[in-house]
């Protein structure tokens, strides 16, 4: 069949339909499936969008193409070998993912951690969380259209910080680090010391960041006034992270539940007063600041000691039956783990709450009545990784 | 924040016939939960948002969890008066012998919901519903109209374990297609023989998967029709 | 607020361009074929079996007693136990592995067959360049091409692998004082296995 | 020799056209320029794709293309061999005969825009009476060529990107018009050459450019909006926007039909860079007296070359505008700047030498300028916040 002819073929099928659709034989919407290969949807996500014009009039997000069964698996499995496959939820910071999964654990067997590994804990979630920041704000920008000049600054300090990462444990991004009461290998003075000279850099690249951005005129009229999200609908949603502050609403689990040992420093908790998208980049942005004063309190604290309680045990591990939940305040929300045992080598059940996944609740709320171009917005200002997302 | 004994009483005055019931937490987390009867769940909910002292405004977490038919062993101390020849005197004595019994403990679905507030920092009060059985009877009412963030963790609980949550205004499957039969996070789930193709170190999967394979070959050579 | 956040942020990327040409800083590049970064002494990638002798079979200190293959995540080792027993390094009979697999396309760098280990047996290779066209039987490692020596373990990971010896070399004594004892005491039985080490990092 | 090096290609020209028949030589002249036209803008355009990889990458702390040649050179001819080499895809329902004519349209009419830019002393194609107009009435058809491609590929974001495409050029074509037309009034002609002739004369040494007046710099700075929004590159490129619409109306264009969109795009660039370097930078006279002895043909191209950067260096720092913003920003703001700008270039004309018309132009311009930029954003709500801590 010639090409011609398999066209026409085909044309006749319907395949020549035009892309609008009538509905309640009123308006004409026209209907586009944003993903899951679209170019930001950071990753394999799908937004179903129905649109008059350009405005959007119905969103609906589709789910499940990353989707591995994480909790199925790690049914399957021993709680210590669950650690490396958290690495992968949200494989941005997965020392966050790390510290979770060992505290719910830790609260489960009634586990103690030594200070100088909760100091470690504590330094290595802030660099996590600065780096998530940096890379969530440049991917927002990216979003907007400036060709990617923040996010490869954002990726810059992040090679830093990954580099420190890999020195440390091994692995840049998998880094499987922490372990039931304590962490795997210990920091040399080496380490610290560089880790101290990355930190003297940060402030001058978080201060790069708002020279670039924060009073360009183009992102104040992109970002102010655009996704609004109640604090309310926000609290009610459960979003949780720097979404969830930027409407207003001062809940940070570092300050709330002061687990590890963050009610020893000094921080404070940047809000923001409309809850659009340019208050979610500032507080971001003023949470790497309040980050760098963490780390810098950290760097200079951290005592010697021991990393690993010495009742910890790696091989035979089974928890007594019972359950606990553990949250932290993961850079993209409240990360939670819920362990149920039931006395065996592995967990009963093993769940996960994933921020991002619970942050996408509000996004058709945040959505409806505005552009294609701040659907893209709105989405990137959530902050979300699909491998959490999906699981 | 009140102890779980106070969160009790208040619910019950405040909804009479709640059912409640305290779920002790033997771990050392001692995160001991409330189980409330599906039939005022919403009740209970309402009133656990809304009260001034308790202010459980942030649903933080939705679990489903699975639990089978099991058969339990069980040691159960029974007492009782056996008449005896002590000091060459009949008496009555109170005896405690150890016996081994043995039950099954039905299956069902159990949904757990965590909440905080978020006004109040206080947390986690944590809420348990049960299904009455696992195959027919997997009705829970939803907590969505009560807290949004339950919308899609509501939804992946019915997807990943078959609990049906009426009142959920938009109950699809999440992470799991349309199109899909089972649900994959009940624990007797059984993975499809086609899982993986891919030859590992581990015969079995392999053989399982070449057996597969194999019957899928032969059906589409006998002309039946599809494989999957 | 009259376009000088434009002009700003202009100087910003200028101050960049510029500074890409002068500062290390700033241009982070590794042109990685050509240029190399310094072995990290952490990195892991892929695990490896040490062996104490010149003979790389005789002298795998693998017991196969198949913890690793219990714990591996991804389940990813693959091991036969032999029937028999063979003299160890020490020259104590013990099992060993008939057949060690491990499937590199399906593990994922972990450590955790590491850490459980009790016979420091099975390391963490910084060998990464192991691309290669034959997917199913390219990615497979068996036991030979597992083996690599206890020098070259040494050569990767100096102060982790200090720490390991010091540490075989504290049981051993051990391990000797408890037999010469044993012996003296005439208990035929000996020590079968060396007692698992101390829970805990490695 | 200098005289030599100025006219070096039209004696060359003059040259090979003597070896032919009277009859013919007219007429070979033109196929010369015209042929040397359409060899060279695409020569400049593989010069330009490097310069532009290589100079994001440098904003971006990244090398930029390396491997192929010397400093990767060779980088667009393999690009070009590349998407020589791709297959051809045309949508199952698409409208194959417009699909396929759309990138021709499209390339035809910035082509001929060349023809009337005069890139040297006596180096223009035709010189034409009407230059300007013959230019605008070629840069217009390029909006057709654009809707064509977002009409016929049948494809959401195509047609999407079609629509927003259109919109934008009509919109700009106004304002690019009008802060030319301020130009003509000044030089009192539409013959491109005679503009160039009006501004190349020198006081102490400076160029008589139109920048260098203050009418001149407000129409150019409109002009350089315009131009960006015209060519859709960024902060302006919301037809293509890839976070958005993918790649907007070529979405579905593949292989070589994708290369000569992206050359059309590029051509376009040169040509209104062109443009407005003869309207407002003096063309191809010098920026200073004693330098005139420089063939003239290199200031243009370096002028040229050197807003090609400009709008490099935009492209690597601001991120796109929304449509209505865009919409709002022409129609509502740079229109009626323009318009003002118009009576002042008037003001000027008829206020006679001195510097009192320096005074009261600039004073206008500026007061105008400062007033409406703080009117509009104060309606949009814009401007940048201040943050409030929790503890």
């Amino acid at each position: 069949m010639t090409d011609t002819a398999f066209r026409r073929e085909k044309m006749e099928e319907g395949w020549n339909r035009p892309p609008l659709i009538e509905e309640d034989g009123e308006a004409e919407l026209l209907e586009v499936a944003m993903g899951p290969h679209h170019p930001s949807t950071h990753g394999v996500f799908r937004m179903d969008l129905a649109l008059d014009g350009e405005r959007v009039v119905r969103l609906k997000p589709v789910f499940g193409y990353l989707h591995r069964n994480h909790e199925k698996i790690a049914e399957g499995i021993s709680y210590l070998a669950s650690m490396p496959y958290t690495d992968r939820l949200d494989y941005i910071c997965s020392l966050t993912n790390n510290w979770a999964y060992a505290l719910a654990v830790e609260k489960l067997v009634g586990q103690q951690v030594p200070e100088r590994a909760e100091y470690i804990r504590v330094i290595l979630a802030e660099f996590t969380r600065i780096q998530n920041h940096a890379s969530s704000i440049g991917f927002l920008i990216q979003e907007m259209g400036a060709s990617g000049t923040p996010l490869m600054y954002a990726f810059r300090e992040r090679e830093k910080i990954l580099d420190l990462f890999e020195e440390l444990t091994g692995s840049r991004m998998m880094c499987n680090y922490m372990r039931f009461g304590g962490c795997r290998v210990d920091t040399s003075a080496a380490w610290l010391d560089a880790a101290r000279k990355v930190v003297d850099g940060l402030p001058g690249f978080v201060d790069e960041f708002e020279n670039l951005l924060s009073t360009n005129e183009i992102l104040m009229a992109r970002c102010q006034r655009v996704g609004i999200l109640r604090p309310e609908l926000a609290v009610n949603a459960g979003i949780t992270g720097p979404m969830l502050r930027a409407s207003g609403v001062n809940y940070d689990i570092r300050k709330v539940d002061h687990y590890g040992i963050y009610d020893r420093f000094k921080f404070r908790v940047p809000l923001g007063d409309h809850g659009d998208i340019y208050d979610r980049y500032m507080v971001r942005i003023l949470e790497m600041r309040e980050s760098i004063t963490i780390l810098n309190q950290a760097l200079r604290d951290i005592p010697g000691g021991p990393i690993m309680d010495a009742k910890a045990k790696i091989r035979g591990f089974r928890p007594k039956p019972g359950e606990a939940y553990g949250r932290i305040e993961a850079p993209k929300g409240e990360l939670g783990f819920y362990l149920i045992s039931d006395g065996g080598p592995n967990p009963y059940r093993y769940r996960v709450r994933p921020p991002s996944l619970i942050n996408l609740t509000v996004l058709e709320d945040m959505c409806l009545g505005s552009n294609v171009a701040d659907v893209v917005l709105i989405f990137g200002s959530v902050d979300i990784v699909l491998g959490e997302v999906d699981r | 924040m009140k102890t779980m004994e106070e969160i009790k009483a208040a619910i019950e005055a405040a909804a009479p016939g709640a059912g409640v019931e305290i779920v002790p937490n033997p771990s050392p987390s001692g995160q001991h939960s409330l189980r409330i009867a599906p039939s005022h769940a919403v009740a209970v909910a309402t009133f656990l948002r809304d009260d001034a002292e308790l202010a459980l405004d942030f649903l933080s977490n939705v679990t489903g969890v699975d639990w089978l038919d099991k058969e339990v062993t069980e040691k159960v101390k029974v007492t009782s008066t056996v008449t005896k020849t002590v000091d060459d005197v009949e008496q009555d004595v109170e005896e405690t012998v150890e016996e081994t019994r043995k039950r099954v403990q039905p299956g069902c679905l159990e949904v757990v919901y965590h909440l905080f507030s978020s006004a109040l920092k206080h947390g986690p009060v944590i809420l348990r519903m049960k299904t009455m059985n696992r195959t027919d009877q997997v009705e829970l009412p939803s907590l969505t109209p009560i807290w949004r963030s339950a919308e899609f963790q509501e939804r992946e609980v019915f997807d990943l374990y078959g609990v049906v949550f009426k009142g959920h205004p938009d109950l699809r499957r999440l992470l799991m297609w349309d199109e899909f039969k089972d649900h994959p996070m009940r624990r007797d789930y059984v993975d499809p023989d086609d899982y993986e193709y891919e030859p590992t170190p581990h015969d079995a999967v392999l053989t399982r998967a070449n057996a597969h394979k194999a019957a899928e070959e032969a059906k589409a050579r006998e002309g039946t029709g599809a494989g999957l | 607020m009259l376009g000088e956040g434009i002009l700003k942020g202009m100087a910003e990327t200028a101050r960049n361009f510029v500074g890409s040409y002068f500062s290390a800083e700033r241009m982070t590049t590794v042109e990685y074929p050509e240029e190399r970064i310094a072995p990290i002494e952490a990195a892991r990638v892929f695990p490896f079996l040490v062996y104490d002798t010149e003979n790389w079979e005789a002298g795998l200190r693998c017991v196969a007693c198949q913890i690793c293959e219990k714990e591996c995540p991804p389940k990813c080792i693959f091991i036969e136990k032999s029937k028999d027993k063979k003299p160890d390094a020490i020259g104590k009979p013990q099992f060993y592995p008939t057949r060690f697999d491990i499937d590199i396309s399906v593990c994922m760098s972990c450590q955790i067959c590491v850490e459980v280990c009790p016979f420091e047996a099975i390391k963490m290779d910084n060998v990464f360049e192991l691309a290669t066209d034959d997917r199913f039987g390219g990615l497979l490692l068996d036991r030979k091409e597992l083996a690599k020596s206890n020098e070259y373990y040494h050569g990767i990971h100096p102060t982790e692998a200090a720490r390991v010896d010091a540490r075989l070399a504290a049981e051993k004594v051990k391990a000797d004082a408890k037999s010469t004892a044993a012996v003296v005491a005439s208990a035929v039985k000996g020590a079968e296995r060396p007692a698992p080490p101390a829970a805990g990092g490695v | 020799m200098i005289v030599w090096m100025d006219q070096f290609f039209v004696l060359l020209r003059n040259w090979l056209v003597g070896f032919l028949p009277v009859s013919l030589q007219g007429f070979a002249g033109v196929l010369l320029s015209v042929v040397t036209i359409v060899l060279l803008f695409p020569a400049l355009f593989a010069l330009a794709v490097w310069l532009e990889r290589k100079g994001l990458g440098r904003m971006q702390n990244r090398l930029g293309p390396n491997r192929v040649g010397p400093f990767g050179l060779l980088q667009p001819i393999a690009d070009g061999i590349k998407s020589l080499t791709k297959e051809d895809i045309v949508p199952l329902s698409a409208d194959a005969p417009v699909h396929f004519l759309a990138p021709v349209v499209l390339v035809v009419a910035v082509f001929m825009g060349f023809a009337v830019l005069p890139m040297g002393r006596n180096m223009v194609l035709v010189d034409m009476d009407a230059g300007l107009l013959f230019y605008f009435a070629m840069g217009a058809s390029t909006e057709l060529a654009v809707f064509m491609a977002g009409w016929s590929s049948r494809n959401k974001y195509s047609l999407l990107g079609a629509m927003r495409a259109v919109a934008q050029m009509i919109s700009y074509e106004v304002v690019l018009l009008l802060s030319s037309v301020a130009v003509v009034m000044i030089s009192g002609s539409l013959s491109l050459t005679k503009i160039v002739e009006a501004q190349n004369h020198y006081t102490w040494g400076l160029p008589h450019w139109y920048i260098f007046t203050p009418w001149g710099l407000a129409g150019f700075i409109m002009y350089a909006i315009a131009a960006t929004a015209e060519t859709n590159r960024s902060p302006f490129d919301l037809p293509e926007g890839e976070s958005e619409l993918v790649a907007g109306y070529h979405t579905e264009y593949s292989g070589f039909k994708f290369a000569l969109f992206f050359l059309g795009e590029y051509l376009a660039m040169f040509s209104i860079s062109g443009l407005g370097s003869t309207l407002f930078l003096g063309g191809w006279s010098a920026p200073f007296s004693f330098l005139t002895w420089v063939p003239s043909w290199i200031w243009f191209f370096s002028k040229l070359m050197l807003s090609v950067f400009v709008f490099i260096w935009m492209r690597g720092t601001l991120p796109r505008l929304r449509q209505d913003q865009l919409m709002n920003f022409a129609w509502k703001f740079v229109l009626p700047f323009t318009l003002l700008n118009l009576m002042v270039t008037a003001l000027w004309r008829f206020m006679g030498e001195g510097w009192e018309r320096w005074v009261v132009c600039s004073a206008i311009l500026v007061v105008v300028y400062v007033v409406m930029a703080r009117v509009s954003l104060y309606k949009e709500h814009i401007r940048p916040r201040r943050y409030r801590y929790a503890d």
